[in-house]
């Protein structure tokens, strides 16, 4: 009976095309704002900020980056990880390479790198589809990380092929502590996740969703394929970029290219397959369990029955068990957890009716 | 009633179409004029899908020319076609399966809307106030289609008929100057079937758009059309008003059949 | 009383073979030390493995979780992973915990004075480059003979295969051997194609630089176009069972270099199969594996761990758990010679070692086995490296990271 | 109407009764709130009823096609020849003799016609000279059909591809076939032509139909029994003659006033509710 | 020129056992539309069932170790445990996801990968094994003495074996009652279901027949490369083969095999040294992404219908 939106009347289209148009989520999201920004750097230990939640940050905004192009513009991509490498590379190159670059730009720069190679390896996308394209796009995962591995200018003639993140400093503060490097990436993600919010409730996000579901359909009503596509490329690699230099500045401080490999792009599909295809919140909600699962499980598993389990056998089930509560997930809720959560919501505000 | 149609606005010469083997059209001729309501009908297979898949470039035909509005095109992409204010639904439903009513017409509106890909990331300033006026409009094309009740609804769990009628939304949101109409009334019962009736006459007289239109029901089509174009295996065999058409022993044999 | 001891281990993934044999090795041996000596100086060890998988964002996760638990927090971190260690290479510094690369890692790190806490002990990739060619040297009859002879490198696409370039090239130049470069992409199952340039280039030697899969499909590619395995020379990642096991009858005669034999015969051994394998308590699911390369190479980790908590203790007061600040001081005071080797029962097992604070390599020496079709060999003494050569490289290398970084390089002199 | 079939349908058990039915979609969606109907042996059953009232929905909870859209019938019974089919899988009801023709075509793009057609026997071992006679029947239902034969479904026309759809069903050989929306799409002559098939293999051979048909006319012409669907409930039932005959169906489903047939250029935008909406 | 048709040959000999790998996903993919990315992890699975019994069976049944007894019946029961694997997935993956969209049943594929992977270690342990088929990996003399040229035997009994498995899944898929009711599976799970084919059946079979490539395949190259974890990557080689013959087409997959399998070698060696070696990585990838760009569907994959 809390969750009701009875009495709440939009008079204006702009009341009712808000991103939460019903009160208590507008309430709950400032909450969880406030939440996060204010209180969890205060409590979180540097394990959690540091350790989960500073990469889950990160990875939602990859996520995110994904699922702009795979669950907003249909073009299914396994190469995520390697625009995350361009735009980690890229930003260590702007940042070494220019004098007194300041950070935030240097990151903006190293985004746009990303997009710019994301729109090279989408113009397949112009005539190849579904997983044609999920394996054509393998072509820029391999690709992207053998030119960085190859051409040793990229990592600054390291004879390791690895660059070290150079320090963060805006503005004159050094954002060397875990809760500065927390606050800044979820700053960096918030605004980015709002950017996305609002592009995928304008005529760009429709656009997309309409190359999505019919493109022929699309074409009909005058949306130009090519041009679309390649928006959402460019966007969905910027995002990906973005997400890469922070996994190198504000999470590893050290990265190499393979580091960026085909395990990465996967888990990112995972995260916004789980989450939800098409949903900014599953990102989130993606990221999160692909990061915490495995941790959750391997902490039960090596911690309390360890000693029980033959050696070996207990990370053999863990994997068992990540892989069957994939599954498990997929059969409860097809469209991820994003669905699940507003299934939820709709029953709550039927409750305590059942229909 | 008397009607008043003004100069031709589509003129097709010569078309023929083919798919490898298949004739699809072959060598057919018509017109359109501004403000009339045009059905082809035919039987099934006969082509006439294709043939406004010619109209708005999503098949080149082999042969023929296309005189739209006085200029000759012979291949065109079909945003082309949008650009130049030809709209249409389609034969198999072909909404936006995964958004709300709402999206997809408003996504029939795009061409109307020029802000850019920043100014929809800030949404702030100028994208919110463009987005709030179409969103006037496209709410006018709802009031009028009367399918308010439903604006939130993602259109995958809509009934076959209210999405016909959204898809006919999508494309009046674009205010086309020629709608072309792909079986509207397909799958509808009487009642729908009146009330889709009612609103592409009413687009016709209000908004003074052209419409061609595919249609089975020879009911409707009789009652609403003012020119009608019968296809039969690709061919041509009548092309007249509706009384013309009705009485023409080619189109009696090949598609009405005795009973009518 | 205990000393945690954190374990970011992999036991499945792509290495999870490599992984279950090292961490196997590694945990008899404290388990021995446990069961035998009721821990170091009565501290027990208790240790924790974390599964990293060999992804470099899990290894982190396990170094944040591992770092503050038992009574002192993680005493030492060593990912057995080149992309972990490089991933914690910053924090390590930051939160006072060594990190000890043996056998990977960064190379440069030997510059204790840049890197004061990290411990690429016993030698270094550049140093085993540097020994591999004066191995073959001492095949042909003398590095002079090297003269017009033809090496091929075949090296696995990565950082971690390019490694050795440099440390070649400048031998072919001080040594006129004709060096060939080729590289086969990860994970490097077909390998068809670099063969045949092998076979049509004939060098005289093949360097074998490979991980995981690569190794044994490399000996099998080897055998089917008829190049000898004798002139293959693998370096250590390229030389334990699980890379000759798999390539078959293909893999007799190769030679790979390595920092510890295989064996059973070493006392250590026989003193972790009578504490710990007889009373049932081993790691090791495939007991045959046990003296394998790799489980040698797990104990040698061992031994160097708990020596170092050894030595640390002396300082730090006898029978206490240890912080990562004095396990630190007790690697950089490493001193495991001859006397101790064989008190250990490990003579021969692994090389003497003496880490100061300048130098974390210590020894910078291999052994090179062969392999003859059941088991390996030992074929050499301890070969070293060109020593000054190598170490002119680390720390020019370690000062230009120094200056990226803006470190001011320790002053080893004033440090005790 | 036939009387024979008449008096055959009184005398009969139910051979499938529908009892107090409820659907849910994806757990939330309630679409059907108790729905019961009979269909007697040898009968044609109409079921009418506006867009979204839920006849599809009836026909794929009775063929079990419910499941792969996340549709649950959550209370109720549906028996067949007197044994309850409600858990049926899909497979198992065809070899019954229970088939559905799905709304919407439903052919396989990437086939061919005559493979289409072929599939639909997968039930039924039986020899070649069999399957070409049965391949024959329906090519000589829909000579249409047989021109296009060879061609991948997907790319015939709206009209083709339904007739295939139909045609596939008719190769099961189904004592019962659940025919949704038959006549959409098609042509005037070639939708007499349907219904006549399904009379002719009503009265030969003995076949019932459930029908959801938004044409109302033709349909009540056919059927012997009418039931009229409404939001999820049943609000009227009766024979198809006395159907046609009541006022409201008149008006809602024929579109015939009083005075006999409304031009639909005609008709008015506000119109007399519908009596059971109350 | 004797170098180049060596190069050539050994190729197109890996072509095909590239193309081996990617049979099986064709079959998966043709027969349900569904992306099976476990492909690799039940190559894996086979080989390493297939390894593992024929290590503990002389132990159960007192046979000597490496005969030929051991061996078909470690094959046998090899293969009936990719029988009820195959099964197994029907049962508790696929059919809960019926008609669902193809990326969701992907995923779930992935899942089963990681299932299967930690299910087949945590049985038979995770050391890395050897695998003898008994077939001699040395070079064919005569070729050797005739022409200088170096073509493995094994690579050659190999494809051998392959191309008969090719030929009898073709044959299978286009003629059969059964293989139309795959293809009509793939289309319209539910439009299959309702003209009574039994999805469940279906795809036992063909994850069943699938489960008998993958152990053919995990064979071949676990004699190859020695059976470990690294035996799910064959599934990166297969990839580009499947694209390039197209994702439903049996004889796609041999041709795309070959194609693949001889260009990649040749373009490691004469355009690898010019860019710095080692494009084996990404050159197959590239190259049909390029062969997509002129016709999007593969050499012999169905053309996406997209009518209106
Ligand atoms: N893209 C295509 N490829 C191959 N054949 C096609 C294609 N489009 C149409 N055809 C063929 O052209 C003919 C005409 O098709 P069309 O869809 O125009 O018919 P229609 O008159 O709309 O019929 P219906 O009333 O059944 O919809 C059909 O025989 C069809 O099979
Ligand atoms: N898969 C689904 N998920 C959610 N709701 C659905 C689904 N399928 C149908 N519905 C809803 O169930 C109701 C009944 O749908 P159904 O398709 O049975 O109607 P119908 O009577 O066949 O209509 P029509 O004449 O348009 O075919 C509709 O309101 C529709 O929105
Ligand atoms: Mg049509
Ligand atoms: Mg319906």
């Amino acid at each position: 009976m809390l969750y009701r939106e009875a009495g709440q009347f939009k008079a204006s289209y702009q009341e009712d095309s808000q991103i939460f148009p019903i009160r208590q989520d507008r309430v709950g999201f400032i909450a969880l704002l406030a939440f996060f920004f204010l209180i969890v750097p205060m409590v979180a230990s540097q394990y959690w900020l540091q350790a989960i939640l500073t990469p889950v940050l990160i990875f939602s905004l990859a996520a995110l980056g994904l699922n702009i192009l795979t669950g907003y513009a249909g073009q299914l991509s396994l190469g995520s990880a390697a625009f995350m490498a361009v735009g980690a590379f890229a930003t260590y190159n702007f940042m070494l390479r220019i004098d007194g670059m300041p950070f935030l730009m240097a990151i903006l720069l190293g985004g746009l790198s990303a997009a710019a190679v994301g729109i090279l390896f989408g113009l397949p996308s112009l005539r190849i589809k579904g997983f044609y394209l999920a394996v054509a796009t393998l072509a820029a995962q391999f690709f992207i990380v053998w030119v960085l591995v190859k051409f040793p200018w990229f990592s600054n003639y390291s004879s390791s092929g690895v660059i070290t993140a150079q320090e963060i400093n805006i503005l004159g503060y050094a954002f060397n502590t875990p809760e500065s490097k927390y606050l800044l990436t979820l700053l960096v993600v918030t605004v980015l996740a709002l950017a996305a919010k609002n592009m995928v409730r304008s005529t760009t996000g429709r656009k997309w969703m309409a190359v999505r579901d019919m493109d022929v359909a699309a074409e009909v009503i005058g949306i130009r394929l090519m041009r679309t596509k390649l928006q959402a490329f460019a966007v969905s690699s910027f995002y990906c970029g973005v997400a890469g230099a922070l996994y190198a500045y504000t999470y590893l401080g050290t990265v190499e290219p393979e580091g960026f490999n085909l395990t990465l792009s996967f888990q990112i599909l995972f995260m916004i397959i789980i989450g939800g295809v098409g949903s900014i919140l599953g990102s989130f909600l993606g990221a999160a369990f692909i990061v915490l699962l495995p941790v959750f499980l391997n902490i039960v598993l090596h911690s309390f029955v360890g000693a029980a389990l033959p050696p070996g056998f207990g990370s053999n089930l863990e994997l068992m068990i990540f892989g069957g509560l994939i599954i498990f997930f997929l059969i409860v809720e097809p469209h991820g957890m994003a669905r699940l959560w507003q299934i939820g919501k709709e029953k709550l505000r039927l409750w305590p009716f059942p229909h | 009633m008397e009607r008043k149609f003004g100069e031709v606005v589509i003129d097709l010469q010569n078309i023929s179409l083919s798919f490898g083997g298949v004739k699809a059209l072959t060598n057919i001729s018509f017109d359109v004029r501004k403000h009339e309501i045009r059905a082809i009908i035919g039987p099934n297979g006969a082509g006439k899908s294709s043939m406004l898949n010619v109209i708005n470039g999503v098949y080149h035909p082999q042969e023929g020319r296309i005189v739209f509005n006085g200029q000759e095109r012979r291949e065109m992409e079909p945003y082309m076609a949008a650009s130049q204010g030809i709209s249409r639904t389609f034969q198999n439903i072909a909404l936006f399966k995964g958004m709300t009513v709402l999206d997809n017409i408003m996504t029939g509106r795009h061409m109307k809307m020029n802000c850019g890909l920043l100014s929809h990331m800030l949404h702030w300033g100028r994208a919110q106030k463009e987005e709030i006026e179409h969103r006037k409009k496209v709410e006018e094309v709802i009031d009028f289609l009367e399918i308010q009740s439903i604006r939130k609804t993602p259109v995958g769990r809509l009934p076959y008929g209210l999405q016909k009628r959204v898809e006919l939304a999508r494309a009046l949101a674009a205010e086309p100057e020629l709608l072309l109409l792909d079986e509207p009334m397909a799958g509808m019962n009487v009642e729908e079937k009146q009330d889709m009736c009612r609103f592409i006459l009413d687009v016709n007289d209000q908004f003074g758009t052209t419409i061609v239109l595919i249609e089975h029901d020879m009911g409707v089509v009789m009652d609403i059309s003012d020119r009608v174009v019968v296809l039969d295996y690709g061919k041509k065999i009548g092309d007249g008003t509706p009384d013309e058409v009705k009485s023409n022993p080619d189109v009696i044999a090949a598609y009405l059949g005795t009973s009518h | 009383q205990e000393q945690y001891i954190g374990l970011p281990s992999y036991r499945v993934g792509p290495f999870g073979s490599n992984g279950a044999s090292l961490f196997g090795g590694w945990i008899d041996y404290m388990q021995m030390i446990n069961e035998r000596d009721g821990g170091v100086n009565g501290v027990k060890l208790t240790w924790e493995e974390c599964e990293t998988e060999y992804n470099n964002a899990r290894g982190v996760e396990c170094y944040e979780r591992q770092k503050n638990r038992g009574a002192t927090g993680n005493s030492a971190f060593q990912p057995l992973s080149t992309g972990i260690a490089y991933s914690v290479l910053d924090r390590v510094a930051q939160d006072k915990i060594p990190m000890v690369t043996i056998g990977y890692g960064r190379t440069d790190a030997a510059d204790g004075r840049v890197f004061p806490w990290v411990f690429p002990m016993i030698t270094t990739y550049w140093s085993q480059a540097s020994a591999i060619i004066n191995y073959i040297g001492s095949k042909e009859g003398g590095n002079d003979k090297l003269r017009g002879k033809k090496i091929a490198l075949l090296y696995h696409d990565s950082a971690y295969g390019k490694e050795s370039h440099a440390v070649l090239q400048r031998l072919a130049e001080r040594y006129g051997y004709q060096l060939t470069m080729i590289p086969v992409a990860s994970p490097g199952n077909e390998q068809q194609a670099q063969w045949l340039q092998i076979r049509q280039l004939r060098p005289d030697y093949t360097i074998l630089w490979g991980w995981g899969v690569m190794n044994p499909t490399a000996l099998r590619t080897a055998a089917r176009t008829g190049y000898p395995r004798e002139k293959i020379v693998g370096v250590w990642w390229s030389g334990s069972e699980e890379d000759t096991i798999p390539a078959g009858d293909a893999a007799k005669g190769y030679v790979a270099a390595g920092f510890n034999p295989a064996g059973t015969g070493f006392p250590v051994i026989q003193a972790i199969q009578e504490h710990v394998y007889a009373s049932n308590r081993g790691n090791m699911e495939d007991r045959s594996r046990v003296g394998s390369v790799l489980y040698n190479r797990g104990v040698v980790h061992g031994i160097i761990y708990v020596e170092a908590i050894r030595t640390a203790q002396e300082k730090f007061g006898k029978g206490k758990p240890l912080t990562g600040e004095q396990m630190r001081w007790g690697f950089e005071n490493l001193r495991i010679d001859d006397a101790r080797l064989s008190a250990l029962g490990a003579t021969g097992f692994m090389p003497q070692l003496n880490i100061t604070c300048a130098d974390h390599e210590g020894a910078g020496v291999v052994k090179f086995q062969q392999w003859d079709g059941a088991k390996w060999n030992v074929v050499s003494d301890w070969v070293s490296g060109d020593r000054q050569l190598v170490r002119g490289m680390i720390e020019e290398s370690a000062a230009a990271y120094a200056a990226e970084k803006g470190i001011t390089p320790r002053d080893c002199s004033k440090e005790m | 109407m036939n009387t024979a079939n008449q008096t055959a349908a009184a005398n009969a058990a139910p051979y499938l009764s529908v009892n107090n039915i409820e659907v849910i979609y994806d757990h939330v969606i309630l679409v059907l709130k108790g729905v019961s109907f009979e269909v007697p042996k040898g009968g044609i059953v109409a079921l009418l009823g506006a867009n979204g009232a839920g006849k599809s929905t009836t026909l794929k909870s009775i063929s079990n096609l419910l499941g792969a859209e996340r549709g649950d019938v959550t209370k109720g019974s549906i028996e067949f020849k007197g044994t309850r089919v409600d858990q049926m899988t899909p497979n198992e009801l065809v070899k019954r003799g229970v088939i559905q023709v799905m709304e919407g075509r439903h052919c396989f793009g990437h086939l061919t016609i005559e493979e289409n057609l072929l599939t639909g026997a997968y039930t039924r071992s039986i020899s070649r000279r069999e399957l070409n006679d049965s391949l024959e029947k329906v090519y000589h239902y829909f000579p249409r059909l047989k021109t296009r034969r060879s061609s991948q479904a997907g790319y015939t026309s709206g009209g083709e591809q339904q007739m295939c759809a139909i045609g596939r069903a008719l190769m099961a050989k189904p004592e019962m076939i659940l025919l949704d929306e038959p006549s959409m799409g098609l042509a005037p002559q070639i939708v007499e032509e349907i219904f006549e098939i399904v009379k002719d293999l009503n009265g030969k051979e003995g076949v019932s139909f459930l029908l959801a048909e938004q044409n109302t006319m033709v349909a009540l012409r056919y059927a012997d029994f009418g039931y009229i669907l409404e939001n999820g409930r049943i609000v009227m039932e009766g024979e198809a003659k006395e159907l046609a005959n009541n006022e409201d169906v008149k008006e809602f489903y024929l579109g015939l006033s009083g005075e006999g047939r409304k031009s639909f250029r005609e008709v008015k935008h506000y119109r007399r509710r519908k009596r059971w909406l109350s | 020129m004797t170098f180049f048709f060596e190069v050539l040959i050994g190729g197109l000999l890996s072509g095909v056992l590239y193309a081996l790998v990617a049979l099986g996903f064709v079959l998966i993919f043709k027969a349900s539309g569904v992306f099976n990315f476990a492909q690799g992890a039940m190559v894996f699975f086979a080989a390493l069932t297939f390894v593992g019994f024929t290590e503990v069976l002389p132990g159960w049944t007192g046979m000597e170790p490496g005969s030929g007894g051991v061996f078909w019946l470690s094959f046998a029961l090899a293969l009936m445990s990719m029988v009820v694997l195959g099964i197994a997935t029907e049962k508790v993956v696929l059919r809960p996801l019926v008609n669902q969209p193809p990326i969701t049943l992907f995923m779930a594929t992935i899942g089963l990968t990681f299932f299967i992977e930690g299910l087949v270690q945590a049985i038979w342990g995770n050391t890395a094994r050897g695998l003898s088929l008994g077939i001699s990996d040395e070079p064919v003399m005569w070729m050797l003495d005739e022409f200088d040229m170096m073509i493995s035997k094994f690579d050659l009994i190999a494809a051998g074996i392959a191309l008969v498995l090719f030929v009898v899944l073709a044959l299978l898929f286009q003629y059969t009652r059964v293989g139309r009711a795959l293809r009509a599976v793939a289309d319209d799970h539910q439009a299959a279901l309702s003209v009574g084919i039994p999805l469940k059946h279906i795809w036992a079979i063909v994850w069943g027949v699938a489960g008998f490539v993958a152990l053919i395949a995990g064979l071949i190259w676990g004699a190859r490369n020695g059976v470990q974890f690294a035996l799910t990557f064959t599934a990166l080689k297969a990839l580009p083969v499947l694209i390039l013959g197209g994702f439903t087409s049996v004889p796609g997959a041999i041709i795309g095999g070959l194609i693949i399998g001889a260009s990649e070698k040749l373009a490691e060696i004469y355009l690898g040294p010019f860019v710095g070696g080692g494009i084996e990585s990404w050159f197959p990838y590239i190259l049909a992404m390029l062969f997509l760009l002129v016709r999007p569907e593969g050499l012999f994959g169905e053309k996406h219908i997209d009518r209106v």
